[in-house]
């Protein structure tokens, strides 16, 4: 039975893929139970991974990974005139994840790395989130996606609500899986910062937060670093937790002078 | 109803028995975590425990709970989901029983909330005395909830070899009626049992500098302490000291669709009034956005707003939020600090 | 006399592979005159970003060169930072990330055989298509993905990147109950598993053969895919620690990913090449598998990759209730992974979906990492699937563009490569020498 | 003052299970605000009091609270008046005619009409604050005989947010109503009153023991007019007001729409000066 809140036209999405390891397409893939619905839902008009054709008009634009090259910036600019609707999938689209571990090297070697022939090789530059280059309509975080919220996106998006990713702190799940905290067993934590909706999957498996979906929306920074330091980090510890999945943000002013002077 | 004497053992075969024929819930050590969870053998029961990562109001108000589905079409069709499972929750200390009855006084006396009064009608609640505090964040004696005299079905106290055995209602009676081995509690048990509770009453020392009952009036009275300024600082407003609390029982409420885009569920989940969002209204304004103003409610609601609006403890003393909290904020030493300097701007 | 004729045959992004590359086959006058496999991602620098990470980052870190094979990158680090500081697993740890492996393998080799190369065989440009006219394969496919996923859940927490195995073992065990139903799972794949290899067994493979050296690991106790040593099918072994001496890496112009050689020059590895050196330790059901599936060694057309991935798949599957078992009369003991910090440098290898990968690394005092090499079997493999283009290539050109251009790309998909793997690993220091020289 | 009447009555085995209700009618009022009038599907009467509200919900979307913007002297159908601004409101927006809805409530305590009875009402409206007190101004003038002088004040931000143009005219040309209204920016068409609605104050006045003011709209707002009839002389508790906090549960479980000790859903929204200056967190 077709309910009123169905959309009368199956909206097309397209994947684009930047600097990633292609995880969060996987996990798209990974929704064996719910992909055969999931194609009566939507179409897929561009989906390398997946797909030979492609098409070139599309309503949602999703977009895996980071952008590393001057080519990435025209190529998202083109995508964002098309698209009514830019999400990006994952970490390393937003904050700018793993990718993002080379801005700390880049200042001993800011030139840029050019190599080959005109084949079409590129400079390498700075990895940065999507939206440093194009506004973005709504982040799926996680490093990868959690097929779940990918899902229940697609649905809110259908059905015209808002994508609803929490922006409270993974404590608030973590606790509520009953975990023992790291902090308790003598570990270090980004989980009292970090943006939840993961269900606290690390330290639930007796590992920690490493950070992975981005800052939740109201952390207590300065709190939370002087815990850290009660536990014995230094300021430039602190920032290499940081800079593990949030190398742009967390390396601020600097990341942003090294953009300007490249 | 007759209170009842059972030898350790014949109450460990007993709930042996139970567990291969029911739903029997205890805290469990799971690594440095206790949780209530369901056992197969009396065994898996810790020994000495902790109060549980999360209270056993989750039997009550899961974190998660369907509250209707619906099928949409051309007709809407809805119903609610009033999902109840028979459990026997084992081992209850006292703090949490008495969070239990307030939940009881607020969700079915005052809310007539069908999916609570549901669960509550099919769980069986038994209790297990503290005989010597649980450690320096507990504080169930200065809020006098160290002794529990009602909402129980059966409160036990280990008295060494034999367990005695309080029968707090039918169900508790019939419950226990197949446990053999017991015996109807004779003049020298209750001599035995008075001996425990002074040997406990002894062991348990006030943490507060005020008595229970005073709390509202000294949280009236400190509204505009710098106290709250500086604890406002520390808090990460991480959510761990609500959401491990058993009086607290804030929700919010939402919709879930299926990949049909027609059937789905309208859900409650435990939510936190130390979260960002939780006072924002339609036009984005948070209404409690400084963090000072949400720890400072929560203390309230914990020593005061409950108090004033129930009459009953809404804070138990388990010391939960202070063993959760990673900055340090516990309802002791505030309650303390401020009962120092009532009224005056008091800063640490 | 006519003008000198030429023929592109230029593919700009191949589709169903992971990752950005283009085939570039030039001919004049029938002769072929280039071949080229461009990898256009862009590069990582995995190795530059390592350095200075704690060691117990490394498998976090690695893990996210690929999400595909997530868990060979996480087991390949975990190997390699074990030989660096002298940690040898338990026998349970080891058990548990065979596990962890198969289940990747099964995931990717039947998203590989089943999403990314049955299609050209319905002549069909993906699975969707397939929803309408074939849903039982597509939800076959589906099921065995899922089976796949569903090891890598019980056992790493989650199937992309996951979260238990680390330095030293594992930070959380399955439970028994976890084990016993996915062993129910695993055993009614059965008739999923013999569905598979009747479907895989009627595809027309282009008839293509190249003699070819092909390397995996080898171990004296079962078909490896972990081991101390290199297999050469043209005879020979190497030490893994000697790695460096038979896969040797060189820059190529045309490719962000670096190309390797042994002494003889291209070899491949993956699948076939697993099959061709360990046919006689593969499962009952496995061996059974490749003969219904023409799978007898050697076999030398690269086509066949597909066939060893399902052949590898039943292998999988069967050697998991194996280990299942072995696990539950056993019982799973408790023991919290500690490592403290060492200095030293180790290497580990271990044979992943698309063949062998090698991490090193050279870990200080402190447990940071201060250096480290990976080598991917995407990169080893890219310089013999050009070897195979050039001497596949006259035979396709006449046959028209299309033609040649269809064939070629269903070359390149047998390979299964994973280009975005493959180009981690120009780092910036190096690189600027490597173009020079 | 009036408990739930209608929810006792209804009592069911969840508080959460909505009643169903028809759209019957939608207007666009203003760019961001429409107006809908419902009727519940089993025909029965709503039986609420002005200043009670509703909680909304489309199934799939979510739900929110709104104010019943109808008198219920004006039989079964009533009225709410939304302002798009998330979810739910967007939701509704996109629903036709003939569309169901699922209704709770009414819920909360209404305005005091007890109290007014035989005394000069004072309504002061600021923005959307206009539309539960439509329901107030609808039934005192349906029943204008039972009250005194009824004086309305209205403020809104620029006269093209003007809610309810069509019935102001109505009001504005009654003898027995005492209409004003003010803008904070004019535009050209504009040839009244211009500035914040305590302006109107100006030429009014207020017999302190006779009257009751009764107030909606945004928390500034408050703070001025509070202290303007304060200084009238009106007692602390006959000023009434309303107060919108974020409310999930309506039923005073949920605990969003607290302020220090009061639940707003269930002890409000409609409070006395006198009950809300004990509490800081009102904002008053
Ligand atoms: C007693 C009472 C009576 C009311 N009467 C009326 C009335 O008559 N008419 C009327 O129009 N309104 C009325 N309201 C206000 C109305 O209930 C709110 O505007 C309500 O939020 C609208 O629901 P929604 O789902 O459309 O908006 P929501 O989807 O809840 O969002 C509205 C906005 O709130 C913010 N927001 C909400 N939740 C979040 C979140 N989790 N994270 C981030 N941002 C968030 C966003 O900025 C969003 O744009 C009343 C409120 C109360 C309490
Ligand atoms: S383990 Fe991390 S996420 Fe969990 S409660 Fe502790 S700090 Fe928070
Ligand atoms: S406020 Fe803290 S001590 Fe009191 S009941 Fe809640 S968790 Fe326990
Ligand atoms: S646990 Fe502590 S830090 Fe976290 S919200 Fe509560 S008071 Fe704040």
């Amino acid at each position: 039975m077709d309910g009123p809140l169905r959309p009368t036209k199956r909206p097309r999405l397209a994947l684009f893929e930047l600097a990633s390891c292609a995880g969060c397409q996987l996990q798209i893939l990974n929704c064996e139970d719910e992909l055969v619905d999931l194609l009566q839902l939507v179409e897929f008009v561009y989906f390398k991974e997946a797909i030979s054709e492609t098409g070139n008009e599309y309503d949602i634009a999703l977009i895996e990974g980071a952008v590393t090259r001057e080519a990435d910036e025209t190529r998202l600019r083109a995508i964002r005139e098309r698209a009514p609707l830019v999400i990006t999938l994952g970490a390393c689209a937003h904050p700018v994840g793993i990718p993002g571990l080379k801005n700390a090297h880049d200042s001993e070697e800011p030139g840029r790395l050019v190599y080959g022939d005109a084949a079409g090789y590129f400079p390498s530059t700075l990895a940065r989130p999507v939206d440093a280059i194009i506004p973005v309509d709504a982040h799926i975080p996680g490093c990868p996606i959690h097929k779940d919220e990918f899902l229940s996106v697609v649905t809110a998006l259908l059905v015209g609500r808002r994508p609803p990713i929490p922006g409270y702190p993974v404590c608030v799940e973590c606790r509520l899986a009953e975990n023992p905290c790291a902090f308790d067993r003598g570990a270090l934590c980004l989980g009292p910062v970090t943006r939840a909706g993961c269900g606290a999957l690390c330290p639930s498996y007796g590992s920690r937060c490493y950070g992975c979906r981005g800052p939740a929306d109201d952390p207590n920074v300065s709190s939370f670093e002087a815990l850290l330091e009660k536990n014995g980090l230094n300021a430039e510890d602190v920032l290499a937790e940081y800079v593990l999945y949030n190398g742009y943000r967390a390396l601020g002013d600097q990341a942003l002078t090294m953009e300007v002077s490249r | 109803m007759l209170d009842r004497m059972v030898p350790k053992a014949d109450l460990n075969r007993f709930i042996d028995r139970l567990a291969s024929e029911q739903t029997v819930a205890a805290p469990v050590a799971e690594g440095p975590s206790i949780r209530f969870q369901a056992i197969r053998a009396a065994h898996e029961i810790a020994e000495h425990y902790l109060p549980t990562a999360l209270p056993p109001s989750k039997y009550l108000l899961p974190v998660k709970e369907t509250l209707l589905q619906f099928r949409l079409g051309e007709h809407i069709e809805m119903e609610p989901v009033l999902e109840a499972p028979e459990v026997i929750v084992f081992g209850i200390r006292p703090c949490d029983l008495h969070a239990l009855a307030l939940l009881d006084a607020i969700f079915i006396d005052d809310k007539h909330d069908g999916h609570y009064a549901a669960r509550r009608r099919r769980i069986t609640l038994v209790g297990m005395e503290c005989l010597e505090p649980c450690d320096d964040r507990c504080f169930c004696h200065s809020m006098e909830t160290l002794e529990v005299h009602a909402n129980y079905d059966l409160l036990l106290t280990d008295l060494g070899d034999d367990v005695y055995v309080a029968v707090g209602s039918p169900k508790g009676r019939d419950l226990f009626a197949g446990l053999t081995g017991a015996r109807e509690a004779l003049y020298e048990d209750r001599t035995r049992l008075r001996r425990a509770h002074e040997a406990r009453d002894a062991a348990f020392t006030p943490r507060l500098d005020v008595s229970f009952d005073q709390l509202p009036g000294l949280l009236a009275e400190s509204a505009d302490s710098l106290l709250w300024d500086v604890l406002g600082e520390k808090c990460l407003s991480c959510g761990a000291c609500t959401n491990v609390c058993p009086t607290c029982y804030c929700f919010d409420v939402g919709d879930e669709l299926d990949l049909d885009l027609a059937t789905g569920r309208r859900y409650r989940t435990w939510d936190s009034c130390q979260l960002d969002a939780f006072a924002m209204v339609g036009t984005g304004e948070s209404f409690r956005k400084p963090r000072a103003m949400r720890v400072k409610h929560r203390l309230n609601r914990k020593g005061r707003y409950i108090m004033e609006r129930y009459g009953r403890q809404g804070c138990v003393g388990c010391g939960r939020c202070a063993r959760a909290c990673l900055v340090d904020i516990n309802p002791i030493e505030v309650f303390n600090q401020l009962k120092g300097q009532p009224a005056s701007r008091t800063v640490r | 006399m006519s003008a000198t004729r030429t023929v592109d045959v230029r593919v700009d992004y191949v589709s169903r592979v992971e990752g950005h590359g283009n085939i570039v086959v030039t001919a004049r006058n029938g002769e072929v005159d280039d071949v080229r496999f461009e990898v256009t991602e862009p590069p990582r620098f995995f190795e530059a970003m390592l350095r200075g990470r704690p060691f117990d980052q490394a498998p976090l870190i690695t893990s996210r060169i690929c999400g595909i094979c997530s868990n060979g990158h996480v087991l390949a680090a975990i190997t390699a930072v074990e030989d660096a500081m002298g940690i040898v697993p338990s026998d349970q740890t080891m058990l548990l990330r065979r596990l962890l492996l198969w289940g990747e393998i099964i995931q990717s080799h039947v998203l590989h055989a089943y999403f990314l190369v049955a299609p050209d065989f319905f002549g069909v440009g993906s699975v969707v298509p397939l929803v309408e006219t074939h849903p039982e394969v597509v939800k076959r496919a589906l099921r065995l993905k899922k089976l796949g996923n569903h090891i890598c859940d019980v056992v790493g927490g989650r199937a992309v990147h996951q979260v238990s195995a680390t330095i030293g073992g594992f930070t959380r065990l399955p439970t028994p109950e976890q084990l016993r139903e996915l062993d129910r799972s695993l055993a009614e794949a059965q008739t999923d598993l013999a569905a598979t290899i009747e479907l895989f067994a009627g595809l027309e493979l282009p008839a293509f053969e190249r003699a070819t050296e092909y390397l995996s690991l080898e171990s004296s106790a079962d078909y490896a895919f972990f081991g101390d040593t290199i297999f050469s099918s043209q005879g020979g072994t190497t030490p893994v620690r000697s790695y460096r001496e038979k896969v040797r890496e060189h820059v190529v112009p045309h490719s962000s990913a670096k190309h390797c050689a042994s002494d003889a020059g291209a070899f491949m590895v993956g699948a076939l090449a697993r099959v061709n050196n360990g046919y006689s330790r593969l499962s009952e059901g496995a061996r059974q598998a490749a003969v219904a599936l023409d799978l007898c060694p050697p076999v030398s057309n690269p086509f066949k990759n597909t066939t060893a991935q399902v052949v590898e798949t039943v292998h999988c599957v069967e050697e998991a209730r194996a280990v299942i078992a072995t696990l539950l009369e056993t019982g799973l003991r408790s023991e919290p992974p500690d490592p403290a910090p060492r200095a030293g440098r180790g290497t580990g290898a271990v044979e992943v979906p698309r063949g062998t990968l090698y991490h090193e690394y050279a870990i200080d005092e402190e447990g940071r990492i201060t250096d480290a090499n990976l080598i991917i079997p995407t990169g080893q493999n890219l310089a013999n699937l050009e070897a195979d283009m050039w001497a596949f290539a006259p035979y396709l050109i006449p046959l028209g563009t299309e033609k040649a251009q269809h064939t070629l790309e269903m070359l390149v998909r047998a390979y299964d490569p994973c280009i975005s793997c493959s180009t981690h690993v120009i780092d910036l220091t190096e690189s600027g020498k490597e173009v020079q020289r | 003052m009036n408990p739930l009447p209608l929810a006792e009555r209804r009592l069911k085995p969840s508080p959460f299970l909505p009643d169903l209700a028809e759209i019957i009618r939608k207007d666009r009022l203003t760019a961001t605000e429409t107006l809908y009038r419902l009727r519940l599907a089993d025909g029965s009467e709503l039986g609420h009091t002005p200043g009670q509200f509703l909680e909304v919900s489309v199934l799939g979307i979510g739900e929110a609270p709104f104010s019943i913007s109808s008198s219920p002297t004006r039989g079964e159908a009533f009225e709410l008046c939304i302002r798009r601004v998330g979810d739910v409101t967007k939701a509704l927006e996109r629903l036709e005619l003939g569309s169901m809805v699922g209704v709770r409530g009414p819920l909360g305590r209404g305005f005091p009409l007890s109290t007014m009875r035989k005394q000069n009402v004072l309504v002061i409206a600021g923005g959307l604050g206009i539309v539960p007190l439509r329901s107030l101004i609808t039934n005192l003038i349906d029943e204008r005989d039972d009250f005194d002088d009824v004086t309305i004040l209205y403020g809104c931000k620029n006269p093209g947010e003007m809610l309810f143009k069509d019935e102001i005219a109505q009001w504005v040309t009654r003898d027995d109503v005492d209409f004003r209204v003010t803008t904070d920016i004019a535009d050209p068409g504009w040839k009244g009153n211009v500035g914040p609605v305590t302006t109107l104050f100006r030429r009014l006045e207020v017999h302190p023991a006779r009257t009751v003011p009764v107030m909606v709209g945004p928390p500034v707002m408050f703070k001025h007019v509070v202290k303007q009839v304060l200084a009238c002389g009106v007692p602390e508790d006959r000023i009434v007001l309303s107060l919108e906090r974020r409310m999930k549960c309506g039923i005073g479980e949920c605990g969003h729409c607290q302020i220090n000790g009061v639940y707003v859903c269930q002890d409000g929204p409609v409070f006395t000066y006198a009950e809300l200056k004990r509490l800081e967190e009102a904002m008053l």
